[in-house]
């Protein structure tokens, strides 16, 4: 048990220095989504079941999903910002 | 209290689909609410469990608004500002308005809840509540970028602070297993805080500072302030920062007081930040252009003196400080609607561009003189009778230089106030010619559309400059803010309250501070504030030598300062962690 | 050393997490290095809470009395998570607001109005 | 400041201020150790006095219910505030050529996708009711299982059928839903200031602990968020995937 934990902690801590150093936003939204799993799972070794249950649905799916959107359609200005540019 | 308490939650959502009437009634209605709430609770906290989940045996089971009198007149001051800002944009707003109004009364909401609530969770809840309400507002007017960056800045940089927060209530619970504040602050007393309770206090105070624009942690400030809509700088400039002072002030005397009592170089800390943060805003106040950014620096550096009331740790200086910035929020609102006006009419905030092109509002402009009198503490309004309970204070507490420090702060926001004010609305002063030039074209003035000032916009900012006033003639106001100051300050009797629910002791009455002094200082303030503004306006009419080597002097000292206030947001989180850290060094030396 | 353990990552994630937002070129990296800052806090609040030995705190299946965890963390943890949420599904539509009037998401990169 | 001078200043300040937070943490009671009395007592009583075997329930909803108004409350200003800065973005893009044919750039789906992600939204549905109902009983919740809710509103569109999903979710409905959900929470508070006791209060019959139709207006509050939660959510995310939707031309890739 107290290998789990231990495990969980570090694996916790790593995944999350991880997102910070993952410098692109895209592969970031995947990792966050990654992190947020294991912390859901840690959750579970606190015995929070409802805390590791919204975190699994905010934190690796709701969350990194809003990031995509985002990002989609920062991608589809850029798209129409360069073809104004051509445009013109 | 129990309509209050109602009305708070039920407000956001009643007048989703309706027009601005409902909007403005609504927030009329919580005002009245929180002023029978402040009436009814002179003779005695009141005390409110939700879902009667009365304490049992000294451990609160549930969440307790703790109502006193800064607590409701805090509240109160929200509703008013609220109900200014709503009647401001009253005619203001075409696209997505029944969304701003939404979340302006949620907004309200969240800083009613803020003021009543006596658990430290729940008050972070309300933090978090009224704090994203906020961010929308400061960063919805999109057809400008500032706004945008703005708002981000400010989002970023006070999530840093709700996160500092939560972290300080997580170690206190780790601690003593307790959220409410008077258990919290029952756990605490009797030891002299450990290196849990002083990183504790840090990160509250941190977290708090940030809200409160406390210097080193203002940066985002200014942009948010200046750039966000009219209405909604109104309440920002008029309360936001402040209840980030007030729950400083809160969280120190219903918890902290105990282990943190003998401290005296605690004391230091607090006045040394409030001093930097008022001299900074003043400075760099009088050093802005841009109206609204004035306006925004002015809150930072009244913060400042507010803090430095606070910081005198006792019943008086409490008293005085809450009474100022009560006073001056309610100015400062009005100063808000005022540059509102002229933004909506003139199309332009820069003092420079704008100069001489005010003529045609009189009006306006002596919204503005009135304001800046207002900020300098002049009688009769409601600053000046905050300030001589200040001075009272500070003499007290052996601190008489903090005079000096309230008359320079004074006459700087004051000076910057009726330069901008002499040179929009008279065309005094140098400035046009190349400087305004290369500020950008004027605008074409038969293309602006709203010739006439519409009552809807005037009234709001007179309606708030009459209640400073009133407030300021009020008898036996410095007697009853002492009083209120010393049942806010009383944590023994505010545990026995909440807890037990205990009728609170008789208190001593106060007799009323002496205004002669005070109003001699005031006079001063705002004389040196007048001629301020008439050296920056006419500096030919100065003797030469002097002017300029004053002038030689001071303008790397201005460029550095400037620069150091042209930030982006991993700045001003780096300024966080750096002020944290300063910070938490000197508790920690005044605390061993 | 594990009775010490989860508070060290909790303030490394912090930290770390700040570290993020300032060295940050990108918004939409802030704002997730933002929220991994906040899940310090998660952890904070569960740690002081948790119990060792203890069961979940729901008593279906167990009797009322077994050794269980904190309860209350565990719902200011549900409120702590919905906020963090939130907030950053605010800051990601400034973000691209800003993204709009600026071409970028470099903040450092932000045209700056002078006055 | 330049970004390496901002690095270093924050290296030397965090440092600092790190070592202070760990100096603080160092005053907790060990991890695993808990002495506080705040969750004893509740676990103690809660049980007997709620009828509700998820404690954790009982003190989102009913010992703590104000702080779960709060938060439903900054979900409801967030959905607000992400609609402000949004929608006045929409207006903006009227000129947009193609805003009358969202269907038409909708990604063309593989007919396996559709099948897959249409079955599946009835069992996640199913699983988020489960949620929403169990939640005093069992873990999960108003919230957990609003989330999941949206989540299959979410499912519907990644099946390309953005269409069905305008016309299953309209914003006005789910506007409404969540609107109604806030509101729905305030108006089971009241319950008990209309019974003559607090507002919160807990006062319909508390019934056997472990049944479904038991602890009073827990399980009413829970479903209040659940719709407010899944609405919200929803509609969140739909603010974001419109805009995707409408500036997406054709052959562009996202």
């Amino acid at each position: 048990m107290i290998v789990l934990e231990v495990t969980v902690f570090l694996l916790v801590a790593a995944a999350g220095t991880a997102v910070v150093l993952t410098r692109d936003p895209l592969n970031q939204a995947i990792v966050a989504s990654f992190y947020g799993l294991i912390l859901g799972i840690m959750f579970f070794v606190y015995q929070a079941p409802d805390v590791a249950l919204s975190q699994i649905t905010v934190g690796a799916v709701a969350l990194p999903l809003m990031i995509l959107l985002a990002l989609a359609k920062v991608r589809a200005l850029e798209g129409s910002r360069r073809r104004k540019d051509e445009d013109r | 209290m129990l309509v209050a308490a109602v009305l708070i939650g039920l407000a956001p959502v009643v007048p989703r689909r309706l027009a601005d009437a409902a909007a403005v009634a609504t927030a009329a209605v919580v005002t009245v609410c929180c002023l029978a709430l402040l009436a009814s609770c002179r003779d005695g906290s009141v005390v409110y469990w939700f879902g009667g989940w009365v304490p049992r045996d000294g451990i609160a089971l549930g969440v307790a608004f703790a109502v006193d009198p800064v607590g409701a007149a805090m509240a109160t001051l929200a509703g008013v500002l609220a109900t200014a800002a709503l009647t401001f944009s009253w005619r203001i707003f075409d696209a997505v308005r029944t969304l701003h109004h939404a979340l302006m009364l949620v907004f309200l909401a969240g800083i009613a809840g803020f003021c009543l609530s006596g658990d430290l969770f729940n008050m972070f809840v309300f933090y978090e509540l009224f704090s994203v309400a906020a961010y929308a507002l400061a960063g919805y007017q999109t057809t400008e970028p500032g706004p945008v960056r703005g708002a981000l800045n400010f989002a970023i940089t006070n999530s840093v602070g709700a996160i500092l927060v939560l972290a300080g209530i997580a170690l206190l619970y780790g601690r003593t297993g307790a959220l409410n504040l008077a258990q919290l602050g029952q756990s605490l007393a009797g030891h002299p805080a450990d290196r849990l309770v002083v990183v504790a206090f840090l990160l509250l105070m941190v977290g708090f500072f940030v809200k409160a624009a406390v210097v080193p942690f203002h940066f985002w400030l200014a942009d948010a302030y200046a750039l966000a809509p009219t209405a909604v700088g109104v309440l920002f400039a008029g309360i936001v920062s402040e209840l980030g002072l007030y729950a400083v002030a809160r969280v120190y005397w219903t918890v902290f007081s105990g282990p943190l009592q003998g401290f005296e170089g605690l004391r230091a800390v607090l006045l040394a930040g409030a001093v930097t943060t008022a001299l900074v805003g003043g400075v760099m106040c009088v050093l802005q252009h841009h109206l609204a950014r004035m306006l925004a620096y002015a809150t930072v550096s009244h913060v400042g003196l507010t803090l430095a009331g606070f910081a005198l740790l006792g019943p008086a200086g409490t008293g005085g400080a809450v009474l100022y910035l009560i006073a001056d929020g309610l100015i400062k609102g009005a100063l808000f609607i005022s540059v509102g006006i002229i933004d909506h009419h003139l199309r332009d905030t820069d003092e420079l561009r704008l100069a001489g092109r005010g003529r045609h509002l009189p009006w306006v402009a002596g919204l503005l003189v009135l304001g800046a009198l207002g900020l300098a503490g002049t009688p009769p309004f409601g600053t000046f009778a905050g300030k001589a309970l200040l001075e009272e204070a500070a003499l007290e507490a052996g601190q008489p230089w903090l005079i000096g420090l309230f008359v320079a702060v004074a006459a700087l926001t004051s000076a910057a106030l009726l330069r901008a004010t002499g040179r929009v609305f008279l065309g005094l002063g140098p400035g046009g010619g190349p400087a305004a030039a290369r500020r950008g074209p004027v605008p074409d003035e038969s293309a602006l559309r709203h010739p006439h000032v519409h009552p809807t916009q005037v009234a709001p900012a007179v309606a708030l400059l009459a209640a400073a006033v009133a407030l300021g003639l009020w008898p036996g106001l410095t007697a009853a803010a002492e009083e209120a100051a010393g049942r806010f300050t009383d944590r023994p009797a505010y545990a026995a309250a909440v807890l037990d629910g205990a009728a609170p002791e008789a208190l001593t009455a106060h007799p009323p501070v002496p205004l002669a002094a005070p109003a001699l200082w005031a006079v001063l303030s705002a004389v040196a504030g007048l001629a301020l503004a008439l050296a920056a306006l006419r500096p030919d009419r100065l003797p030469a030598w002097p002017r300029d080597r004053l002038a030689r002097a001071a303008r790397p000292a201005a460029a550095t300062l400037r620069r150091i206030h042209s930030v982006q947001i991993g700045d001003s989180v780096t300024w966080l962690v750096v002020g944290m850290a300063g910070f938490g060094a000197l508790l920690v030396l005044v605390t061993r | 050393m594990l009775q010490f353990l989860p508070y060290m990552v909790a303030a490394w994630l912090l930290l770390v997490g700040l570290y993020g937002i300032v060295t940050s070129r990108n918004l939409v990296h802030a704002i997730i290095c933002l929220s991994v800052a906040q899940s310090s806090t998660y952890i904070l609040l569960l740690s002081v809470g948790f119990e060792r030995g203890g069961t979940a705190p729901i008593f279906l299946d167990v009797p009322v009395g077994t050794r269980a965890v904190d309860p209350v963390v565990g719902a200011l943890t549900l409120t702590d998570v919905v906020v963090g949420a939130t907030v950053s599904a605010l800051l990601l539509a400034l973000a691209v607001q800003a993204h709009k009037h600026h071409g970028t998401l470099d903040p450092d990169r932000f045209g700056k109005e002078r006055d | 400041m330049t970004p390496a001078l901002r690095r270093q200043v924050f290296l030397a300040a965090a440092a600092v201020a790190g070592a202070l937070l760990l100096w603080g943490l160092t005053g907790l009671p060990d991890y695993g150790v808990y002495n506080g009395p705040y969750g004893d007592v509740l676990n103690r009583v809660a049980v007997a006095e709620r009828s509700a075997t998820n404690v954790v329930a009982a003190v989102t909803f009913d010992y703590r219910g104000v702080d779960t108004m709060g938060e439903e409350y900054i979900l409801f200003a967030a959905v607000l505030g992400v609609a402000i800065l949004l929608r006045a973005q929409r207006d903006e893009h009227e000129e947009a050529p193609d805003e009358d044919a969202a269907d038409r750039h909708a990604p063309a789906t593989s007919n396996a996708v559709r099948i897959v992600g249409l079955t599946l939204v009835g069992p996640v549905v199913l699983f988020g009711l489960y949620l929403v109902v169990h939640g005093h009983l069992t873990p999960g919740g108003g919230f957990q299982g609003g989330v999941v809710l949206a989540t299959a509103a979410l499912l519907v569109y990644l099946s390309g059928e953005y269409v069905t999903l305008r016309r299953v979710s309209p914003e006005l409905v789910t506007d409404v839903a969540e609107s109604v959900g806030a509101a729905a929470y305030v108006g089971i508070g009241l319950l008990g200031v209309a019974a003559g006791t607090a507002f919160l209060a807990n006062v319909l019959p508390l019934g056997q602990p472990g049944q479904l139709l038991s602890a009073g207006t827990i399980p009413p509050i829970n479903a209040a968020v659940g719709l407010e939660v899944a609405g919200g959510f929803v509609l969140l995310l739909s603010e974001f995937l419109e805009q995707t939707l409408v500036i997406r031309r054709p052959g562009e890739v996202t």
